[in-house]
């Protein structure tokens, strides 16, 4: 007999605000002495802000203790997140990335204070260097698509050196959001490449597609349908051919690795999602990184400063003379990239190769599992991540919508949805190798029992979900009259935040 | 390896459901020639020990870490609560990403929906972001922003007091933005934004201003007086904080006329961590929040009537706008905004406060007593926070010498302003004590 | 509008061993070579232990995260389990606890290498003697039994030196059972004195049990009924006109500080729970700390080593002549002790006054707002904590178990129950001054519904809890029964933890 | 004060509602004689940061927290994977008490469940309990058991080679316990218990003998034949295991015949922490179980037949039946056993026996290179696990000698062992690298 205790007690917190009461205090300073009248203007000084909460400690703790338990996570269940790479996050990380001699570190610190940063630092280079085959690499991106956009500004700057400027982007509709921006950012005209019947980009296509107004391609590989874009070196080589630049999303690392190297395929240009691959906790929104890597002929242009050897010492350089210039402030997100450092030394070049191995079995288990049941957007296998739509279910007037919903009424956070635009109603399911057969059978199950009800009950399908804290919420209307704060009481009774 | 459930058993039967007899099988799409080159030449992998050796030996040598330090200059020391890293240590926090599914992610959300309302007190601005990457790119972006808003003008002036980091991403994320000019404002001897250069400059076509507040030199602006500079031109204020615990004491830029106020919220319970994560701060008035970047969350029901929240305005972003979103961000630094929230929620309105005031206080007396013979005098006569700007010659060769007896006493300007050769630019917080502020007049003289 | 967010999702586990699957690991250790033949003689090998599980880390954090969650804990609820002091446990503590000089040192380090772990021994025993008026202090016990236990020996030994062996331990009804089991222990006899109307102890009751076979007398101060001890200087005074010792049980000092210290009551020797009044986890269970404090006389007795300054230094004595030995190995539960010296620094003379005087005003509240719902158990002010019973309900047919397992619904962990003896169906509530206002309201709201719902519908009450992940639990049946262990399947879908 | 909530109002108001004028009210009943004196004589309370501080000093003058150590004796250096303490900061663990209402526990009750199973596991044993506080104090109460189960036995042996603290606490609880004679055994050459002298000695009104498992001196006792020895006396086999690790590799006392086995649990995760909190370990046959001491947590059902787990068989608890109860104890080493639980889960089956053949390993290398000269030579004979014996003349000053070189090269048994004036205790565990054991060898010679 197995006991279900998925109904349980779920405690009630209101807003911290609400929990404020005037003179409370959750930190014991000693009071302001007249000082401040003698160091501020009186009119620069401000009073002490209005509708700041004023809580004791304990009712802190209890508040955000109390919020957390609202979330699901990776490490408590299944987060079949897909293009988000859910796994699993080193507890031994989160421990170094606290050791005091990284968390107490100015990010000015003489360089010579600072050696064992900057040696971090220069061996993560050469590990994604030689995890991407790529010649060079950034590590200042604070997250993918700051990646992207220093990629983007480096393909201009390239071009621009050579005389040879260049207007137009080509990017694949399957692509991600974070790709047609970074390029408009950069004030690139996006033309977009439609895919084959197979959810792939053709050289033909591509092809077609180039001139040299053409600056570069940006293409995903695996793209987000989780296919292997298997004519990626002929396209690499038709952008080639008339002066494009390929750049590589890397985003989808985690199916790669010890397979292919992105640089031997054609590859000018690539970002890593740390967060993603190298299982740094994506912390409810972030922070990631998104180093940068490039071809040799690339290098100049990489944001700046750089680190260089000086004989035994490791070195900030001043801007080099080509580079774009910086992406973000000081060395990028260096408590993450500790994390991707302990992660990869853990690992090491056998269990990188198995992680993807994994990864990409448990995406094609559950492809085969699940495709009999839901409909499979592209036939044949598929890497890291596989895509279904909701089409069996519209007689039923069943949306992918209501299957996500579902889900959570199982205990699994929901699959990515209606993304990637191109499969309409597209379930994106990425497992990720640090699941369990045991886990994803469960899966199955519970898919297979929605589209069960989907079929015999499909109002409960649409009522979900049932056994969350909050039900289904409105977004609709949250979005039509937004409220994005709340207000501190002005008259008695009323305030913002409760209505 | 041991983050790797699959047992040889596993393999064997999840390969005979895909139907293929080996794990290489599952790579046939991937070309021959591609698949030949792909092994890794890295070490194999090692046991937990072994990775915390090899850590713990690299975090050893960073001696800057246990040094009495005063630099600060956008990354400031502060003591943290044990309270925030316990809540950033909950993996349902940590391990949880951008709430999609906001019915099991109400724990994220409401945290964020508090950052927000706190963010945009402290600015006294309407409306708050879920989160930039960082100041630099918070002030990048709200560069954007008023552009994007102003379409008809193509100048933006930043003062060359703002810090140095800030200015040099908001050119990268200008390159090949259209054809904008950014020039930079000179400062006068109090360290303040010039005004009169302002005023002169500031025109039709000036879509921002952009002004450090305090700025990188700890010197707080006159924004009522930059306001009123701008008056004509119509051109937005745009303000930037590098140090936000200044905000605490000093007028909020709300109040005084920004249109947009941007910072780091690094001061505010998050460790210096060598620079990063921090988190941006980024906040403006309710008119203008569809042309915002960056995630919001808003205040939703269910159908019970139970209050929830979501991620709104959706629209304005990269996932369903792709290249007309009002930015690229997707990934943004929630996990810092938490500890925000958590830290901003735990000092609270007096204990906030009285934080400042104890900066103000130390920072103070340490400049009065540098400044108080004849090796040093201030560089600057401007009001000022918890960092100041002190001259005297030699300066370079004093911090080294300082640097040589243990105390990492600030950073040289020199590297940023030449025509600052011989200035230091000192941070003082709550975390240097009496007697650490004797430690630096000894070592730095008087 | 407040939403109600208390019913919401737990995520189901299974026991560890459950989770097992052959081949799976946890951690990367090399693989065993040929020396341990050498190293061992074959017939003491033993095989890899059968049953244990084999799971990998991603399994291990997820199992025990989601066991946590079935969990209600002082720092998620108000937890008013009434002689347990379930306040607040600073966060910092729990930091200071692990840096790695005190988490590293090891027990028999020489003393010259340990100076900061002594000199803070060394500062608490101080902090300890102060706040209970007693002259010495041993930190040597590992919780407040122990405590009690090297009390009684110490005792035992006193009359022994003196020539005077006693046999018989007074000991009031109200007290907590280790306290008699401690006397039995130590091979005394336990006489009972019986409370009086106003549940307190008698110098007149106790004048007429004492004799010269009487080596003690246990009193606990407040006693388990919240209720001050008015008459302990006179108690005492009887007791020690007789050559008897008074051993004053120290779990409720919470109650006391800044107001009383129980060394000018009259105390020879008491212990102290550091987990209780110094805030230190209770770990589900513990580990606590249960120091020793004595009167001068009675100091040689202590249990050793002790600590001494030598010169700058501070040493570890050798075995004292006349101490009772060790009831601990190596120095005490000294983890225990690092929190329980930052809490008390935290706090100083004004917070522990503070913290006493409000504890005792949040239990006075709940007293007067409970008072006229539930029968108060005596009258008059309280101390930290108030005693009700299940009287008004029993023309209902509902008893004090049912109140508490609907409180549980309420999302509150339930007071003390059926504890002291002495009252029949006690709900013994010790709120702590970590609670507020706020909470204490909204305690005294869930206790007036329960209250009218055993009056209204008492069939509900009964059958509560429904909330919680599981219903209320058949203990009889497990004790008739006992199944206290998983058995490692022996057969084919055989196995005792799953039946 | 930022851990107590109560405003000026607040408390206004609940004075009020109590019926008294002032918070001194309330302490009414405390005669005023006592009341008097009750100022408390203590500096006042600091903020966090100054906490912090304070510790921080402290901890780093333990500068015996740092240094390379061989030091084993009861207490041994062991790697903890960074899971096990992370789970011990769930708050939702450390901040609940014993589990007196299960259907908000069940988070302790499965874990302690999955605990008892483990121990009882390692042991071979049927029935463990929910925790004792130390390896010393489980076997005080394997005694006290012993003597429980046969009222009309009165004699004592325990082995001279069980860990003298041990030894010390089993005497310390015996005081008073009735007239108990407690004797104690010698040891051999081989450093196991001379087993001639058992059998001569132990009988039928031997209660228990209690030996290390393996002994104080690391040495494995030969227990078949201490259980032959005892089989005319009718005499209870007890052990007590201070390395249980050691349990991964050597034949498990409950399959050589114990009665009871006992145990320190700190070397299965928890740290070192000046010796405590560690965690006693303790087991038995289940036609015992009513003897035991200390909690048991039993399987059970809710009404709906959902499985669930409840402290059971309470009726031998001090809280139930007092002056008889089977133990004083009540606050047990909840906590501890649930790092244990957790270490044991990720370790697992393979990997505790990996561990321990690599503690075999390396101790028996340490061993044979320090013996490997004219220097040193082992002091027993008999088989070891982590921990060994070895004795050279002036073993006292090369101690000192290795220390001042800042290597904590074991502990000299002339403590506790006249006898073995010039013998020194050393352990060698996984944390001990080849690197580390060349550094001992080359501060102790060979
Ligand atoms: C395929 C792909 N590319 C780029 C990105 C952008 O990365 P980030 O979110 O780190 O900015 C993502 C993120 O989800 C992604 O899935
Ligand atoms: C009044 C009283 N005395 C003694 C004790 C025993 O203390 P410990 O559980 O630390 O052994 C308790 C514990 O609950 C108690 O409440």
């Amino acid at each position: 007999m197995r006991g279900s205790k998925q109904a349980g007690l779920l405690l009630d917190e209101p807003l911290i605000f609400e929990r404020s009461r005037p003179g409370r205090m959750g930190c014991d300073l000693p009071a302001e002495s007249d000082v401040v009248r003698e160091c501020l203007p009186a009119e620069l000084v401000r009073e002490p802000i209005d509708g700041f909460p004023e809580v004791s400690e304990p009712e802190v703790v209890r508040h955000f203790l109390r919020l957390s338990q609202w979330n699901l996570g990776t490490a408590t269940t299944f987060y079949p997140l897909g293009s988000c790479t859910m796994k699993y996050n080193p507890l031994v990380d989160e421990a170094v990335a606290r050791l005091p001699g990284f968390a107490n570190l100015h990010p000015l610190a003489p360089d010579e204070y600072a050696q064992g940063a900057l040696q971090l630092m220069w061996e993560l280079q050469d590990m994604l260097a030689e995890i991407s085959g790529m010649d060079a690499v950034s590590l200042q991106p604070a997250a993918g698509a700051q990646g992207e956009l220093a990629g983007m500004k480096m393909i201009r700057a390239y071009h621009r050196d050579r005389g040879d400027p260049r207007s137009v982007v080509l990017i694949p509709a399957s692509a991600h959001g974070t790709n047609p921006a970074s390029a408009a950012l950069t004030g690139y005209r996006v033309q977009q490449i439609e895919g084959s019947q197979l959810g792939l980009v053709e050289a033909d296509a591509v092809r077609r597609a180039m001139d040299e107004r053409v600056a570069a391609l940006m293409i995903t590989n695996p793209n987000t349908l989780g296919l292997f874009e298997r004519e990626i070196a002929q396209v690499a080589e038709a952008v080639h051919a008339r002066g494009g630049l390929v750049y590589f999303d890397g985003a989808n690392l985690n199916a790669l690795m010890g397979v292919v190297k992105p640089g031997h395929a054609g590859a000018d240009v690539l970002q890593f999602n740390l967060h993603k691959t190298f299982s740094t906790p994506h912390g409810g929104g972030g922070p990631g990184a998104g180093p940068i890597a490039v071809k040799a002929a690339l290098a100049p242009y990489l944001p700046g400063p750089r680190l260089k050897r000086e004989g035994n010492l490791l070195r900030w350089s001043d801007m080099p003379a080509r580079t774009i210039g910086r992406v973000r402030s000081f060395h990028g997100n260096f408590g993450v990239l500790v994390r991707a450092y302990a992660y990869i030394k853990a690992l090491g070049s056998d269990g990188l190769a198995q992680a993807t191995a994994m990864a990409v079995l448990n995406a094609n288990y559950l492809r085969v599992r699940l495709q009999h049941t839901y409909q499979l957007a592209y036939p044949g296998l598929c890497m890291h991540e596989c895509v279904f739509s909701d089409k069996p279910f519209e007689p039923y007037g069943v949306k992918t919508l209501d299957i996500a919903k579902r889900l959570l009424d199982h205990g699994f956070y929901a699959p990515t949805i209606y993304f990637p635009l191109v499969v309409s109603g597209a379930l994106m399911i990425e497992p990720t190798e640090t699941e369990s057969k045991e886990t994803l059978d469960q899966f199955i199950a519970a898919m297979e029992a929605i589209a069960r009800e989907a079929r015999e009950t499909p109002d409960v399908v649409r009522a979900a979900p049932t056994r969350t804290p909050v039900g289904r919420l409105d977004e609709a209307r949250a979005a039509r009259r937004p409220v994005l704060r709340w207000q501190p009481r002005t008259e008695a009774g009323a305030s913002g935040g409760e209505r | 390896m041991r983050f790797i459930p699959h047992t040889a058993d596993d393999v064997r039967a999840m390969l005979a459901a895909v139907g293929v007899d080996d794990v290489s099988d599952l790579f046939r799409d991937v070309p021959a020639a591609l698949r030949a080159s792909g092994t890794l030449n890295l070490p194999t992998g090692v046991p937990e020990a072994e990775v915390r050796a090899a850590l713990e030996a690299l975090a050893a040598r960073n001696v800057g870490a246990s040094q009495l330090s005063f630099i600060g200059a956008g990354a400031y020391p502060h003591f943290v609560p044990a309270v925030v890293d316990g809540i950033l240590q909950r993996a349902e926090f940590y391990s949880a990403y951008t709430p999609y599914q906001p019915e099991v992610s109400q724990g994220t959300l409401q945290a964020i929906f508090e950052f927000q309302t706190l963010v945009a007190m402290l600015f006294d601005l309407e409306v708050a972001n879920a989160s930039m990457y960082d100041g630099a790119s918070a002030t990048a972006e709200a560069v954007l922003m008023a552009l994007r808003l102003q379409p008809e003008r193509h100048r933006v002036i930043v003062a060359r007091s703002v810090h140095p980091e800030y200015r040099q991403v908001a050119q990268t994320y200008l390159q090949g933005a259209g054809d904008i000019e950014l020039i930079e404002a000179p400062f006068g001897e109090d360290g303040r934004l010039d005004l009169a250069w302002l005023g002169a400059q500031a025109d039709g076509a000036t879509a921002a201003v952009v002004v450090g507040y305090p700025n990188f030199f700890g010197v707080i602006e006159d924004l009522r007086a930059v306001r009123a500079a701008l008056r004509d031109s119509g051109a937005m204020l745009v303000t930037t904080t590098a140090e936000a615990l200044a905000l605490a004491i000093v007028q909020a830029p709300g109040s005084l006329g920004a249109d947009i106020a941007v910072g780091e919220g690094q001061s505010l319970g998050v460790p210096l961590s060598y620079g990063g994560p921090g988190v941006g701060l980024f906040a403006t008035r309710t008119r203008h929040v569809r042309s915002m970047p960056g995630r919001l969350v808003g205040e939703a029901a269910d159908e019970a009537g139970r209050r929830g929240y979501v991620l709104t305005l959706a629209t304005r972003e990269q996932h369903i706008r792709r290249e007309r979103a009002t930015s690229n961000i997707c990934t943004n630094h929630g996990l810092m905004a938490l500890a925000v929230t958590v830290y901003l929620s735990l000092l609270g309105k007096s204990g906030l406060r009285r934080l400042a005031a104890l900066n103000l206080e130390r920072a103070h007396c340490a400049r009065r007593r540098l400044c108080g013979g004849a090796r040093w005098r201030p560089r600057f006569s401007g009001p000022f926070f918890n960092e100041f700007v002190i001259t005297g010659s030699g300066a370079g060769a004093a911090l080294e010498q300082a640097q040589r007896a243990g105390v990492l006493a600030g950073v040289s300007l020199a590297r940023w302003y030449p025509e600052l050769e011989d200035a230091l630019l000192l941070a003082v917080t709550e975390v240097h004590t009496p007697a650490a502020i004797d430690r630096l007049i000894e070592v730095l003289g008087t």
